[in-house]
């Protein structure tokens, strides 16, 4: 354990550093970047030796001398570990030229102090084994992601996310709290452990509230609007930190308070798929809708949390069936995404950070034409996209090929558990569908064709550590996708540590799905070779000639003329209406002479609609009504006080 | 010779009606330390009191008179360096009733005999009521007319309830001294039913003044109205001591066995209060105001944890002890932006964060220990409220409680959010209003001195420190205090 | 035979019943006055202890309540000349026909709680009850600000009343520091009438009603 | 094996000709003589024979594009089972890879199609990213029912030797559903009539052909060479599936192979020459009833597999 404390010191220690050399803003940045790199670092190396290693690592702290602050780290905590150490040091990296024209110092200081906090907070989130340890942790990763949420305050927009961040994360606490409440209610300790001990409802109730708190941290479809107002709103590389690990510590406490209560009832495993296939569909509907491209990604997060939580629920709906290839595939596969969609989530997210940075835009429409100038963003994201779409060959297929035969083997099982299959693998099939359309929406209009305004004109892709870590990623992305058997293990440890039935694993039989995705992927990339040696043998002495785009006979194109990201998604949107009402606005033309116009469309979250009307505006009606008590005549005052004694007496 | 320490601010205090401003602040100060160093040496030896039917050390007592002489020192600091930015007509009368209001606060937490502890209590409304009227304008007129009558008549309504308790000796002629520690050992014999009717008395009164719904409503006036110092004071300090006379007289009832009967009592009352802040929190126009309702929210939340006991009745001290501290250095931090700002409306304020970084800081970490965040003490006395309530079976209780915490957040950030980050500069009436114009580059003409800072720092510090480490003298004391109502761990 | 103690009660409960009617504050003032004077007298008469200190104290308690006390209100309202109206929230009949009820409740509720200490004593419950009842009354039914601060000092009387008449525990001086509470309570709430008055040049508690949500 | 490559190749090289077939059919139904049957390999030929004109705005992206869209397609056909012998290369789940595969294809045709700039290609792009999603869906559904029947999850387990002939023994009528829902599929995915019309000269209303409309040369040949391997996977899939016997003579099992296909690529004809095109916002509810059929057969099958 002493490495891991160790590497979290380093952090937080950076941040305050970080703090203390506010003032001279270079070395800070030197300071605070090393720091934190090396912590994680150090962090990386330490998930990796204990996810190798197969023992449980304990730690404990008497606080407040009776009750204790435990750790403990298996396989699940060291695979989110990982994860996390991993993509924070990239962000980190990142960062480092992302910050460079901050305006003032000493708010870039804050913003790695907080960065560090929030490093540190997930990763004793993860780890942390009793109540206290994990509100404690919880609590303190929700402050600090807040922080670095309003990095940008001056806008209203920005505030307004921070807000909605602030409140979602501390409602979802408090249902946490409840479902932690109940644990200690009924078994009067505050270890995880106890939570086996419960009765069967009371495990029903714990995982419900449980899965709505988790689920508003993870962004599960109803409780994910804080999130596609957050993440765009902070610095690129906290978004990517955010999108790409943060949310997944909300998986990580229903994978674990599932795996504590040890209660092997299909009906978790139904909430989760389902919960799974809506966010999942939503979730990459509203992306297509999105027109800001951080917003977008967002997004697609809530979406590849659905994918997630579908392969968490075949994964359940395996255990309680009885069926353990089942659920180790599915297990696996969710493991697998959860490791692939950091990546390359984070990747997208640094992208569109370059391009935010570059271009001070984050309005889809306003771009185009970028790849000409920003080689290596472009491709990277163009890699990314490919993964997030789940094909082959990069990471997003692997985990997806393992849900979708996890899926597959419930098809022979009985009613529910076949319906629920047929949910998943068409709710796979659909969301795979659009992810390609929402991504090749992205890349076409904003990194090819041609600049759409003149924010996307002559722009440049300078920062070295921000295109480091991006091609670090990207070779992530694609080597996983290739040979996801060197990475197996690692998704197979943290099942382990689920605590089935079934002992230890056999790998053979996945490393044979693997062994066959990596010959698959060599004989595309044989084939692509081949046809490549094809067209250069074909072309060989050739004029190649360079002209204007054939513009179908007329004559003077124009950027403006080009397809737009809302008109890409438009007539995809109108199939999905009734779950994403889209509200336009354009004053037709009329007259013989017809003045300017202008279409402006925008897609609403039904959830967001529906949190409006169905609990914000009751609520405030209520409280509304009883502002009357507070009258301010004093004589009601005291009356209040005699009414009091009054009513009580009757109690006597 | 405990009664020094509230015989010492009597004594200075009467000499600083007379005294001139500069001198009057230096005795302010000067108090504020002698008082803390001799409440220190009190917790080291609990020395016996000379009226001892009259006077205790008490454990519950020893907390809040900790609490008590830290709080004063920090805000008397604070208080001279307020002074010097406000001139007030008449200051002397300001720092006199300061420290009276200092020595009857801990009189209180000294008096160990029924009617002793009601004067007290009593003595603090009329040391403080000065103090609300400080700034001699209608509003203040108001709000001090309020306070004083309607706090006068909760207490007397408390002075009833003792006086029944009085009488449930007779009807079960027991003859004992009239002192808590001394009821406490014969509780057994008291007439149960004339004990509960001056249970339900002495919570309507002493809750009159605690500031437990529907009697609250003295409360958010008086300490908008008075100098922020003195506001600390109130909701830092005077809550916990009216709380100490329901404690007390809750012990008594738990040891005659009527603890379900109080504690249900305290538990609705703790409900109400919290929805009745919750009510005012949401569309809060005046920041004040609203820390005010925020006091009302966690008296609430330390009646609810008391009325449900056990693990709760724990977690509702360490509530009381930290919510002392970050809510002063919150009505401090308000003082400064009073200072800065010129108006108590939250409209008019706004972007904080760069115009006056260091009461930011202090005033965002205090808001977020209040609402219930580590690394602040109040998030785990809410851990432990919670998971006790339900240990205890109290499921409809413990969902009121988290939902109206909930809402109550919610409304608090809102504020929070406008007061931090918003900018009044940039709305579009800015031209309509005199005020905006007066700065339109946004700063604002105040200068953050260190005095008027680190008090809050210090404060926020402390409460940070305790929610790791907890000296062990408190700890026992904290214990001692609360397994009298049947709390304490497990 | 009827005991002198009861006879004096049944002039407060007459008293009381007049202050519901009466519409002038010094008339008012004269039966708080009045009051206070009797409830101090009282335990001179049930008389637990004739020791020399329980004289003097008693003594005390008179003029502190029967003088000292309504002194402040009258010079609090001869320094300010204002109208001498009490303006009622409930009007004088309603309020007289609710004092006749409130004396008989008050008798009844008594009978009810047959407390041992004061059994010989008939009126002694019956006059403290309808006192701190009309305290209480007075506070929530009458706008005029003078009129609440004499309904308030009404009420430490029947508590008063209670308190001396069941306790032989408390000691005079704790007695005698409660005595002190309420005068100072009273003294500052002259003070603040008058402010109130400079401010407003009116009593009329309608005025203060501007700190509301 | 070495005949399960043989079989590949001479299904590229004989992809072009059975395009063909369409033609003529159309031909025939206008009255006209047609083009002759290897006009496919000469328009190939010519193409690889000239030179490209790039756009300006195009990037390394638009190059990409035919290249990996005949990848993708050569690659497909590799795990497809010829005329009922075992493909080149087989694994459990292989269908999934291959779906994914031709999502990979479809990709980078259309970031090649937006890399242009061009409205009109921007259009062709977002519908071929749009009616493809229903398409994968209602193949999955195909998938999901032959799982039932076979519980595996290769090609080469559903058409290849005498399995085609058992899942009829199965479950045989809700297999007629299949062949119409993979025939929509197939019109759909090749975009043909009454999906897109590859013919028409407008190209406001195409869908294939419009996001190739900047390609040229060879590049295009490879483009084109695609969609006819393309076609013939599905044709191939089809064929297999209406005639599913195996005798003990390879030959005549083969043969019965090559009519099936020829029975396929005429029903396209034939449908081509008899149905009109159907408008854009009519087209989803065209392919959704592949997806509801296939549906419907899975309905049915629960009642087989007992």
């Amino acid at each position: 354990m002493s490495q891991f404390f160790m590497a979290i010191l380093i952090i937080v220690f950076g941040g305050f550093l970080a703090l203390i050399f506010a003032r001279q803003a270079k070395l800070m940045k030197l300071i605070a970047v090393f720091s934190l790199s090396a912590g994680c670092l150090l962090g990386v190396i330490d998930a990796w030796i204990k996810l190798m290693g197969s023992d449980i690592h304990t730690a404990s702290f008497s606080f407040l001398r009776v009750f204790s602050l435990g750790f403990q780290i298996d396989g699940l905590s060291a695979f989110f570990l990982f994860a996390i150490f991993l993509v924070s040091l990239l962000a980190t990296l990142y960062s480092f030229h992302y910050m460079d024209h901050a305006q003032a110092p000493l708010r870039v200081a804050v913003n790695y102090f907080f960065f560090s906090l929030l490093i540190a907070a997930m990763a004793l989130v993860v780890s942390s084994s009793n109540i206290i340890s994990f509100m404690f942790s919880w609590e303190i990763m929700s402050l600090s992601s807040f922080f670095l949420v309003i990095y940008h305050y001056e806008s209203a927009e920005n505030r307004r996310a921070g807000y909605l961040y602030f409140v979602f994360s501390h409602v979802g606490a408090m249902f946490i709290f409840v479902a932690f409440g109940i644990v200690y209610g009924l078994t009067g300790s505050f270890d995880f452990t106890a939570m086996g001990a419960l009765t069967e409802t009371a495990k029903y109730l714990v995982f419900v509230f449980s899965f709505i708190g988790f689920g508003s941290k993870a962004g599960v479809f109803p409780f994910h609007v804080w999130l596609p107002h957050a993440h765009p709103a902070a610095p690129s590389h906290i978004s990517a930190v955010m999108s790409g690990v943060m949310i997944k510590t909300g998986i990580y406490g229903i994978i674990r308070v599932y795996a504590l209560l040890d209660c092997n009832t299909p009906v978790f495993g139904y909430i989760v798929l389902v919960a799974g296939v809506v966010s999942g569909i939503l979730g990459v509907v509203y992306a297509l809708g999105q027109q800001d491209l951080k917003r977008m990604l967002a997004y697609s997060s809530v979406e590849n949390i659905g994918v997630i939580l579908i392969g968490l629920g075949i994964g359940m709906v395996g255990v309680s069936q009885g069926n353990p290839l089942m659920a180790v595939l599915g297990f696996a596969g969710c493991f697998f995404h959860i490791l692939n969609h950091s990546l390359f989530k984070s990747l997208l997210f640094m992208g569109a950070g370059m391009v935010l940075h570059k271009t001070g835009t984050r309005a889809i429409d306003a771009l185009g034409g970028l790849l000409k100038n920003m080689k290596i963003t472009g491709a990277t994201f163009i890699i990314g996209s490919l993964a997030i779409s789940g094909l082959p060959p990069f990471n997003g297929f692997v985990s997806e090929f393992f849900i979708y035969v996890g899926a597959f083997k419930g098809i022979a099982l009985g009613e529910t558990a076949f319906v629920m299959c047929i949910l998943a693998i068409v709710g796979l099939a659909v969301i795979g569908g659009l992810a390609l359309a929402c991504f090749t929406r992205v890349i076409g209009v904003v990194f090819q064709g041609e600049p759409r305004t003149s924010a996307a004109v002559d722009v440049n892709e300078k920062g070295a550590t921000m295109l480091i870590s991006m091609l670090i990623l990207a070779g992530a992305c694609l080597f996983i996708g290739v040979f996801p058997g060197t990475l197996i293990y690692m998704p197979m440890k943290a099942v382990s540590a689920l605590g089935l039935v079934y002992g230890n694993i056999p790998l053979e039989p996945f490393y044979r799905m693997t062994g066959n995705i990596t010959q698959s992927a060599m004989i595309l990339s044989a084939v692509v070779l081949g046809v490549i040696a094809l067209r250069s043998f074909f072309y060989r002495g050739k004029t190649i000639g360079k002209s204007g785009t054939w513009g179908c006979g007329f004559t003077q194109p124009t950027p403006k003329m080009q397809y737009t990201g809302s008109s890409y998604a438009g007539s995809i949107l109108e199939f999905f209406s009734a779950a994403a009402p889209l509200t336009i606005e354009h004053p037709p033309i009329s007259g013989r002479f017809p003045l300017k116009t202008y279409y402006k469309s925008r897609i609403n979250d039904i959830a967001e609609l529906h949190m409006g009307t169905f609990i914000v505006r009751p609520v405030l009606f209520f409280f509304d009504k009883l502002r009357w008590i507070q009258h301010g005549d004093i004589h009601l005052y005291i009356g209040y006080i005699l009414l009091a004694i009054i009513l009580l007496l009757f109690f006597i | 010779m405990v009664e020094i320490i509230f015989l010492a601010p009597f004594v200075t205090g009467l000499l600083a009606f007379f005294l001139p401003k500069t001198i009057g602040r230096q005795l302010l100060v000067g108090t504020g330390a002698i008082h803390l160093i001799l409440s220190l040496l009190l917790w080291k030896n609990r020395s016996v009191p000379i009226f001892e039917n009259y006077f205790a050390v008490t454990p519950e007592g020893l907390l809040s008179l900790l609490v008590i002489s830290l709080l004063f020192f920090l805000i008397s600091i604070y208080t001279m360096a307020y002074l010097k930015e406000t001139d007030l007509k008449s200051e002397n009368i300001f720092t006199g009733s300061m420290l009276l209001f200092l020595s009857t606060m801990t009189m209180v937490t000294l008096s160990d005999h029924i009617m002793v502890m009601w004067i007290a209590i009593e003595a603090t409304t009329l040391a403080s009521a000065p103090l609300i009227y400080t700034y001699r304008t209608s509003a203040s007129l108001e709000a001090t007319w309020k306070y004083l009558l309607i706090c006068s008549v909760g207490i007397a309504m408390a002075l009833l309830g003792t006086v029944l308790i009085t009488l449930a000796m007779d009807v079960g002629n027991v003859d004992a001294p009239l002192s808590f520690s001394a009821l406490t050992g014969v509780a057994k014999d008291l007439d149960p039913m004339w004990l509960k009717a001056g249970f339900v008395f002495i919570l309507v009164g002493y809750g009159t003044k605690m500031g437990l719904a529907p009697m609250h409503t003295w409360l958010p006036d008086a300490h908008s109205e008075a100098p922020s110092p003195a506001s600390a004071l109130l909701s830092g300090v005077l809550l916990n001591c009216a709380y100490l006379g329901i404690f007390k007289t809750h012990k008594i009832m738990h040891a005659a066995g009527l603890g379900d009967f109080s504690g249900t009592i305290l538990i609705v009352f703790g409900l109400m209060s919290i929805l009745a802040a919750a009510t005012f929190i949401l569309k809060q126009k005046e920041y004040k105001r609203m820390l005010a309702y925020s006091s009302i929210e966690n008296m609430g939340i330390i009646a609810f944890g008391t009325g449900i006991g056990g693990l709760a009745a724990y977690g509702a001290v360490i509530c009381m002890i930290h919510h002392s501290l970050i809510k002063s250095s919150l009505f401090l931090s308000s003082g400064n932006m009073l200072l800065g700002y010129k108006d108590r409306l939250i409209e008019n304020t706004g972007n904080m964060a760069s115009r006056m970084p260091k009461t930011f800081v202090a005033f965002f970490a205090g808001f977020a220990g209040i609402s219930g965040f580590p690394p602040f003490g109040i998030f785990i006395g809410e851990l432990f409220i919670i998971v006790g309530a339900f240990k205890t079976g109290h499921y409809v209780a413990a969902g009121i409680f988290i939902l109206s915490m909930c809402f109550i957040f919610a409304g608090f950030a809102n504020q929070v959010m406008k007061i931090s980050f918003a900018d009044f500069i940039n709305k579009d009436d800015a031209s309509t209003d005199p005020k905006k114009i007066a700065d339109p580059a946004g700063t604002i003409p105040f200068k953050e001195k260190a005095s008027l800072v680190w008090p809050q720092y210090i404060l926020l510090l402390t409460s940070l420190i305790l929610c790791f480490f907890i000296p062990d003298t408190l700890y026992q004391a904290i214990i001692e205090a609360v397994t009298a109502i049947g709390g304490g761990i497990k | 035979m009827i005991h002198p103690v009861d006879t004096l009660l049944s002039l407060v409960l007459l008293s009381v019943l007049f202050s519901f009617g009466t519409s002038r504050l010094q008339g008012l003032i004269k039966v708080v006055a009045f009051q206070g004077i009797v409830a101090s007298m009282v335990p001179f008469f049930i008389g637990h202890d004739m020791s020399a200190g329980g004289v003097v104290f008693t003594v005390a308690t008179l003029l502190i309540r029967g003088i000292i006390i309504p002194l402040c209100i009258y010079l609090a309202i001869k320094k300010v000349a204002i109208r001498r109206e009490v303006e009622p929230i409930v009007g004088y009949h309603a309020s007289i026909l609710f004092g006749l009820g409130l004396i008989v409740g008050a008798t009844y509720v008594s009978r009810q709680l047959n407390l041992p200490a004061i059994s010989e004593y008939l009126l002694v419950t019956p006059t403290a009850v309808a006192l701190l009842v009309t305290g209480m009354f007075f506070l929530i039914a009458r706008r005029n600000a003078i009129a609440m601060v004499l309904g308030y000092i009404m009420m430490e009387n029947g508590i008063y009343l209670v308190g001396t008449t069941f306790s032989s525990h408390v000691r005079h001086i704790v007695e005698f520091g409660i005595l002190l509470d309420v005068l100072a309570g009273v003294m500052i709430m002259g003070i603040i009438l008058q402010n109130i008055n400079k401010t407003f040049d009116d009593v009329d508690t309608a005025l203060l009603r501007t700190l509301k949500e | 094996m070495i005949e399960s490559v043989i079989l590949w190749f001479l299904g590229i090289l004989t992809a072009p000709f059975f395009s063909a077939i369409i033609l003529k059919v159309k031909a025939f139904f206008g009255g006209k003589k047609g083009p002759p049957l290897l006009i496919n390999y000469y328009t190939l030929i010519k193409l690889f024979k000239k030179g490209s004109v790039y756009s300006n705005s195009t990037t390394f992206v638009f190059k990409l594009g035919p290249i990996i869209s005949l990848a993708t397609a050569v690659t497909v056909l590799m795990f497809l089972p010829i005329a009922g012998y075992n493909p080149i290369f087989s694994f459990n789940g292989d269908v999934i890879f291959i779906m994914y595969i031709m999502g990979l294809g479809r990709f980078f045709t259309i970031a090649a199609a937006m890399d242009t700039a061009s409205p009109f290609e921007g259009m062709g792009a977002a519908r071929e990213a749009y009616f493809p999603i229903i398409c994968e869906a209602a193949m999955f559904m195909i998938l999901i029912f032959f799982y039932r029947l076979t519980g595996e999850l290769q090609l080469a387990s559903f058409f290849s030797g005498g399995n085609t002939l058992g899942l009829w023994n199965m479950a045989g009528a809700p297999l007629l559903f299949i062949v119409i829902a993979f025939f929509i599929i197939l019109l759909t995915e090749n975009s043909r009539v009454p999906v897109d019309d590859p013919a028409t000269h407008l190209e406001l209303t195409m869908i294939h052909e419009v996001m190739v409309l900047d390609h040229s040369g060879p590049d295009f040949g490879l483009i084109e060479l695609g969609a006819f391997c393309k076609l013939f996977f599905y044709a191939t899939l089809i064929s297999r599936l209406i005639l599913p016997f195996d005798f003990g003579v390879p030959a005549f099992g083969f043969a019965l192979f090559v009519l099936g296909l020829f029975i396929v690529y005429l029903a396209i004809g034939v449908t081509e020459s008899v149905i009109a095109r159907y408008r854009m916002d009519k087209v989803p509810q065209f392919v959704l009833t592949s997806f509801a059929l296939a549906f419907f057969a899975i309905i049915i099958s629960l009642e087989f597999i007992k």
